[in-house]
């Protein structure tokens, strides 16, 4: 309990959010807005790791720190991914994932 | 005296292999075939040196004859207490088989020097071979069940590179396929019997597992799965895999199909020593098997002779020649395992035992040679089809002569080497068990009804129409042809129960009267019959009815006698009977296996849409697969 | 109630529609959109409980940067006036299944843990503090993964000039 | 902490600096010299290889970040031999025209991942190992989408990149459940809180699924088949052999280090998982045509068996992993040089495309029956070794069932890597694949296979080595 607020319901807060971005991650056709999904993902996850740190462990700043890692490792995906979409793109004209599907079964 | 030399007998067959295989291709066809040939002749004198040192010079030490360690190095560190080591183990019956498979893979390497002349791959034939040679000796002077596992395997992968060698039709691929998947399922039970065998005993050595302390099993005692002991299910594991191997009833289904093979490979691996390797086997494991698992070796006798029957009354049906030789093929091997089951331990007890290698080394003489002498027939014909031929006799003077003397000696007909041995089983059979030595007497006679069924369908009858005369097989085919009917014939003048036994000490063995005469005369009514069945129906050579005296021509006159015997033999017996039996092979034990691969196919066809290329799909498995488990393992246990 | 509860629930309802917005609009350029308000809103968040450090790295990082580069990919790829089609029922019908099932497990979980704080007291969370453990070499020190994280951007980099450098 | 302790990091100091020389050699070297960037970095690549064999203390840095042991050498070790093996297997592909311009960044990328390889398997806290992680797949998802002018590259370069981010996103899930139950992300600390509950649980589950997803095992596996077709044949056997591997001994050590405490979960969750593994990763290997998409369902049953090893929890758990491992990787890069070569003559990658390759090419087709003998576990080649110790291990914990279903998927997966052998032995074909002249360091990197797979099976002293440096659950 912080300040009023149970450390519960902020988790349930990340939890929504990060099963919205498993969600998107299913239901989305576009490569962009899937990105957008994972982004989603693990912004839930790093809300977590700030949450417990603040509120379960302010001795060290362990979960904090994750988080900072989490982000520029975010930032580094997100860049290769754009790239490799851009890629898709020049090949393909698209980039509906219903259109790469060339390899299967 | 030491046994060094016997290093060779591996080294040699695997250097020619290696030779053969990387530069056969840049060699002359004949050239390739000569070294292998020189080679495993090298070898078949080395065994034959080693078989007179170990029996003859060295002889017995205490009165019975040593398991001698030759050669042995340490090879792998299992865990602390197992250790596997590969070497050299000679006692009899190892003795026993080099002489046997280096005999036969001789004459069979001299052989195709003419059978195979002017094949595309003849160069990987004589590889294949030597290859063969290798793992087969190899697995025969194993000294633990660890390295005979390896050798076992290896095995089974030249068979199935040899199966799969000659024909380029799918029916061979299919077939070197079956053999191998078939003998591979058969080796799990294998591997998991050595598995729960060292896990329990702490060793793979067979010195230590056949020895006389029998405290090593102390910690299997109580341990039961099912109601049943795990040193029985152990051996009956174990079993499984020598099954596989020697086509035991239901694993049989491979080896007739594995016929599609070239007709030499049929004479070496699916008559003379492949398929003996399941009997070696247990053989080998005997004393485990007796002391330790008497029920299982109740199982091996059961099984061993419903297969000997199985087997023969299906090859009454069979028209393929090499098909019937390889429904023979496996009856004889229901004989041996058979003799293994009744068998007990030490002296006269174990006459089964004796039984059980002395036929497997007569008839790996007679097999090989009746083999050799289809392939002789199929040389000159170009069939395998019994419609095919007839009156082939003067054509091939010399296959004629050797193919009746390897039919007589499979009838038992007296003084043959096949008399002597399979007089034997009887014996044993029928001081352990009446029921199983009914059923062996039974199929005596079914053996000489088929099998002269075979010879007079193929020599005698009516001379078909050939697209050019059929002609006699070159000198490389006929010269291991007569060897092995020497061999045939003196086969059985060898003492074995004073050289291979079951505790290695010699006893006395006597000729039972009681059996002997019914056996041969049971023998003597199958020649008949198949005489009267398959003679008359053609035109008869005048010199050979006249050669024949009163005795058919009283049999010819009684034709009502006749007729109740036809109505009975063909309407009866191979409607109701023989040709149930064989459908039931076909279709219902084969059907099971060729089920199961139809399921997996069938299966991996069905499941193809989750691999459906859609990414989000993919997240989709991904997480619900998350998400049960963790309802799975978090929430529900 | 306390103001920073009205907060924080003001946040949480961002959050909360703000992420079914992202990956329910038709529009590519609003769901970068809404994906944005998340972001920020859980920037505030992280304001409220006192790791200002932190929040500025979500803002410049995340939304400033990551977004941004999404919408450059977006405007490169797409034409903003186009909407998507909805996704196949059988598709929605598993993803919403997945996510709500997924959601449920998590809160259940989440629900049955008894949390305790630990007794040791609070660390003092200054820039000081942050950059001192940021070059740290002992426990706590973060100098490893700073340096391996560089390594990674470099190799992140070369990979994507790679893959997007138009080829000869 | 002094410069000397440096040295515990040796090997991935060495590589970075060969990722500096190789970026300043790229650079530098002028368009028609960058050839020699090829001899160069594998020359260096194999010195580091070399070195990486010298004996070296134990000790740990950063606060227990970073930790050595004999074991995670051995393990690199095994790693950098697959690399080089990978580096002279790509030689031939790097040459290539439309690859003159990337160079460089080829072997950059791969050692970076490498170098991500190295930091997941000697960290000490959840952190370093998602950081090692992230490095080990990121640059990797450029390299399967190197082809430039290949649609399927491209797709495979996209696929692997989105699915190992969500993947990874459920792994961090399940990793920031476990910080938040234990208190720390250290595994010594978080040993101590580790026990069953829904949230560890829960956590645990979702960082077995992470992991699960780089060694591929079902149902997490889905991308692997795609992505190992797509991707060029070096990167493929690349992915196949080192990346699996690692992700494999960093599972095995997190499992036993951190969570030995809850075996209880963990045993029926890997059992579960072994057995839809071997038999899905069969079942499809059973219907492919494409011999790299074969390879992938191939390497996915084999992970399926990996399992019955790390189930153990014991040193003889871990011994027969990475023994498995290391000849693992002779044997899948014996049969992907095999598939690379004729690639690259040929640019056929399709089994029917194989039939009567024994009359053209004996040397390569022998080498590529031996690779599969191997990997289908048939004596008395080194693969048989490797899956009967890992039965032994399985049958030492009692798993008597699951060793009969592992057995009899290797009695399936042996009638699909014999549809290999009968194409190129028995099948005719009307224009087979023409003979050809491998080129050299091509023919080194079979040899070294080649010796591997002999060699391994038959000398007890490596398994023994194996052996004394293992650690279980203590």
């Amino acid at each position: 309990m912080l300040q009023g607020i149970p450390i519960t319901s902020v988790l349930i807060v990340s939890a929504f959010m990060f099963f919205a971005g498993v969600c998107g991650f299913i239901i989305r056709r576009n490569m962009i807005t899937i990105l957008m999904s994972i982004e989603l993902i693990l912004n839930a996850v790093n809300i977590n790791m700030v949450v417990f740190n603040k509120f379960l462990f302010p001795d060290q700043l362990q979960g904090q720190f994750f988080a900072l890692f989490i982000v520029g490792i975010a930032a580094a995906e997100a860049s290769v991914a754009i790239a490799l979409v851009i890629n898709i793109y020049r090949r393909l004209n698209s980039i509906s994932v219903d259109k790469v599907n060339e390899m299967k079964y | 005296m030491n046994y060094s030399l016997t290093i060779l007998i591996l080294l040699i067959p695997f250097a020619t292999f290696l030779f053969n295989g990387l530069f056969g291709m840049k060699l002359k066809p004949i050239i390739s075939g000569l070294i292998g040939t020189i080679g495993l002749g090298v070898i078949t004198l080395l065994s034959y040196l080693t078989a007179w040192q170990y029996f003859f010079v060295d002889g017995m030490v205490n009165g019975t004859f040593p398991k001698i360690i030759a050669m042995s190095m340490d090879w792998l560190h299992f865990t602390d207490f197992l250790t596997v080591r590969i070497g050299i183990m000679l006692d009899p019956i190892s003795v026993m088989m080099l002489v046997v498979i280096t005999t036969v893979s001789f004459m069979v390497h001299i052989y195709s020097l003419g059978y195979m002349e002017g094949e595309k791959g003849f160069q990987r034939f004589y590889a294949f071979l030597s290859l063969f040679s290798f793992s087969m000796l190899g697995l025969v002077v194993a000294t633990n069940i660890f390295q005979m596992y390896i050798f076992w395997e290896l095995v089974g992968v030249s068979s199935f590179l040899l199966i799969g060698f000659y024909y380029t039709k799918d029916s061979a691929v299919a077939a070197s396929k079956k053999a191998f998947i078939v003998t591979r399922f058969a080796d799990l039970g294998f591997l998991i019997g050595i598995l729960l065998l060292s896990f329990f005993t702490k060793t793979f050595d067979f010195k230590t597992l056949t020895g006389s302390d029998q405290s090593i099993f102390a910690n299997a005692a109580g341990v039961n799965f099912m109601g049943i002991s795990v040193m029985t299910w152990a051996a009956i594991l174990i079993f499984m895999g020598g099954a596989g191997k020697s086509a035991m009833f239901p694993l049989h289904i491979w080896l007739p199909d594995a016929m599609e093979g070239p007709t030499p490979v049929s004479a070496l691996i699916h008559a003379a020593t492949m398929v003996v390797a399941g009997v070696y086997l247990v053989a080998r494991m005997f004393p485990v098997f007796y002391f330790q698992a008497p029920e299982a070796l109740n199982v091996v006798a059961y099984v061993g002779g419903f297969t000997s029957l199985f087997a023969a009354v299906i090859a009454c049906t069979q028209y393929d020649i090499k098909r019937v030789l390889a429904f023979s093929t496996l009856s004889q091997l229901g004989y041996m395992m058979l003799a293994l089951g009744v068998s007990g331990y030490g002296g006269e007890e174990g006459v089964g035992y004796m039984a059980s290698m002395f036929h497997l080394f007569t008839h790996a003489m007679f097999k090989a040679l009746l083999f050799l002498g289809a392939g002789s027939i199929i040389h000159a014909v170009h069939s395998n089809v019994m419609q095919d031929m007839g009156g082939l006799r003067k054509y091939l003077p010399i296959t004629h002569a050797t193919f009746l003397i390897a039919c007589l000696t499979i009838a038992g007909v007296p003084f043959l080497s096949g008399f002597f041995s399979k007089d034997e089983i009887l014996v044993a059979a029928f001081h352990h068990d009446k029921l199983l030595f009914a059923v062996e007497f039974l199929v005596a006679g079914l053996t000489a009804f088929y099998m002269f069924r075979l010879y007079f369908n193929i020599f005698w009858g009516k001379e078909k129409h050939y697209h050019h005369t059929p002609h006699e097989s070159p000198k490389t085919m006929t010269i291991p042809l007569m060897i092995l009917a020497f061999g045939s014939i003196f086969a059985g003048y060898i003492p074995f129960h004073k050289l291979v036994t079951s505790d290695g000490m010699p006893f006395e063995s006597h000729m039972n009267f009681a059996i002997a005469i019914p056996s041969v005369l049971i023998g003597l009514i199958g020649i008949t019959v198949a005489w009267v069945l398959y003679k008359k129906e053609t035109t008869i050579p005048e010199r050979i009815s006249k050669g024949l005296g009163g005795f058919y021509t009283a049999v010819f006159h009684k034709f009502y006698f006749d007729e109740i015997y036809l109505f009975i033999t063909k309407k009866i017996i191979f409607n109701y009977i023989s040709r149930p039996v064989a459908w039931f092979d076909r279709h219902i034990v084969d059907g099971t296996m060729n089920g199961i691969g139809w399921l997996t196919v069938t299966s991996s066809k069905k499941i193809r849409n989750l691999q459906s290329g859609n990414l989000p799909q993919y997240g989709l498995v991904f997480v619900l697969g998350a998400i049960i488990l963790v309802l799975v393992f978090a929430f529900i246990i | 109630m306390a103001l920073n509860v009205l907060m924080f629930y003001l946040l949480s309802a961002v959050i909360v529609i703000c992420s079914v917005l992202t990956i329910t609009t038709t529009r590519i350029l609003r769901a970068a959109f809404y994906l944005l308000c998340v972001l920020v809103a859980t920037a505030g968040f992280y304001f409220m409980v006192d790791y200002q450090f932190m929040a500025g790295v979500q803002l410049v990082l995340y939304a400033g940067g990551i977004v941004v580069l999404i919408i450059f990919s977006i405007l490169l790829t797409s034409h903003i006036s186009h909407k998507f089609a909805k996704p196949e029922a059988s598709r929605l019908i598993m993803g919403v299944l997945v996510g709500v099932s997924g959601f449920a497990l998590s809160t259940a979980a989440i629900l049955k843990f008894t949390f305790t704080p630990t007794t040791n007291p609070a660390m003092k969370v200054d820039m000081q503090a942050i950059g001192l453990q940021l070059l740290g070499t002992g426990k706590n020190g973060y100098v490893l993964p700073f340096e391996v994280i560089s390594i990674l951007l470099l190799a992140a980099m070369i990979g994507a000039i790679i893959i997007a450098k138009k080829g000869k | 902490m002094d410069i000397a302790s440096f040295n515990l990091m040796r090997n991935e100091l060495i590589l970075v600096g060969i990722v500096l020389i190789m970026l300043i050699g790229e650079i530098f070297t002028k368009s028609e010299n960058k050839n020699k960037l090829i001899t160069l970095g594998t020359i260096l690549f194999g010195v580091a290889t070399l070195i990486n064999f010298l004996p070296l203390q134990e000790g740990m840095l950063f606060g227990g970040s970073f930790q050595t042991t004999r074991m995670t050498m051995f393990m690199k070790s095994v790693l950098n031999l697959g690399v080089f093996i990978v580096f002279l297997q790509s030689n031939t592909w790097l040459k290539r025209e439309d690859n003159h311009g990337k160079i460089g960044e080829f072997f950059i990328l791969i050692i970076s991942t490498l170098i991500g390889m190295n930091f997941m398997i000697s960290s000490g806290d959840f952190l370093m190992m998602y950081i090692g992680l992230e490095l080990a797949t990121i640059p990797m998802a450029a390299l399967a989408a190197y082809e430039k002018y290949s649609e399927k590259s491209a797709e495979a370069g996209i696929k692997l990149i989105l699915t190992s981010a969500l993947s990874s996103g459920i792994l961090l899930y399940g990793l920031s459940f476990i910080y938040g139950t234990t208190g720390s992300i250290y595994f010594e600390d978080c040993v101590r809180n580790i026990g069953i509950n829904p949230m560890q649980t829960f956590g645990f589950v979702f960082f077995v699924a992470g992991m699960a997803f780089k060694i591929s095992l079902v149902p997490f596996h889905l991308w692997t088949a795609d992505v190992y077709e797509g991707a060029p044949v070096n990167v493929t056997a690349y992915l196949s052999v080192v990346s699996k591997g690692a992700a494999a001994f960093t599972f095995m050590i997190i499992l036993y280090r951190v969570f030995g405490s809850i075996t209880k979960v963990w045993e029926p969750l890997l059992y579960t998982l072994a057995v839809a593994t071997m038999t899905i990763g069969n079942l499809f290997a059973l219907r492919q045509n494409n011999l790299k998409r074969f390879m992938a369902f191939s390497s996915i049953a084999q992970a399926g068996f990996i399992l019955l090893g790390i189930m153990q929890g014991g040193t003889l758990g871990m011994t027969t992993v990475v023994y498995f491992m290391l000849i693992y990787v002779f044997t899948n890069l014996a049969a992907f040089g095999v598939i690379s070569a004729i690639s690259e003559f040929s640019g056929k990658e399709n089994i029917t495309d194989y039939n009567s390759l024994y009359k053209t090419n004996p040397r390569l087709s022998l080498i590529l029956l031996l690779a599969l003998f191997s990997l289908a576990g048939i004596p008395p080649v080194a693969g048989f070794f490797s899956k009967f110790f890992l039965f032994t291990a399985a049958g030492a914990k009692g798993y008597y069932i699951l060793i009969l279903i592992a057995v009899l998927n290797a009695t399936i997966s042996l009638y699909y890597y014999l549809r290999v052998v009968k194409a190129m032995l028995i099948d005719k074909s009307d224009e087979p694949i023409a003979t050809f002249k491998t080129p050299w360091p091509m023919r080194i990197s079979l040899l070294i296979c080649v010796a591997g797979i002999f060699v391994i099976g038959f000398a007890s002293v490596i398994y023994e080595y194996i052996s004394s440096i293992s650690f279980g659950i203590n």
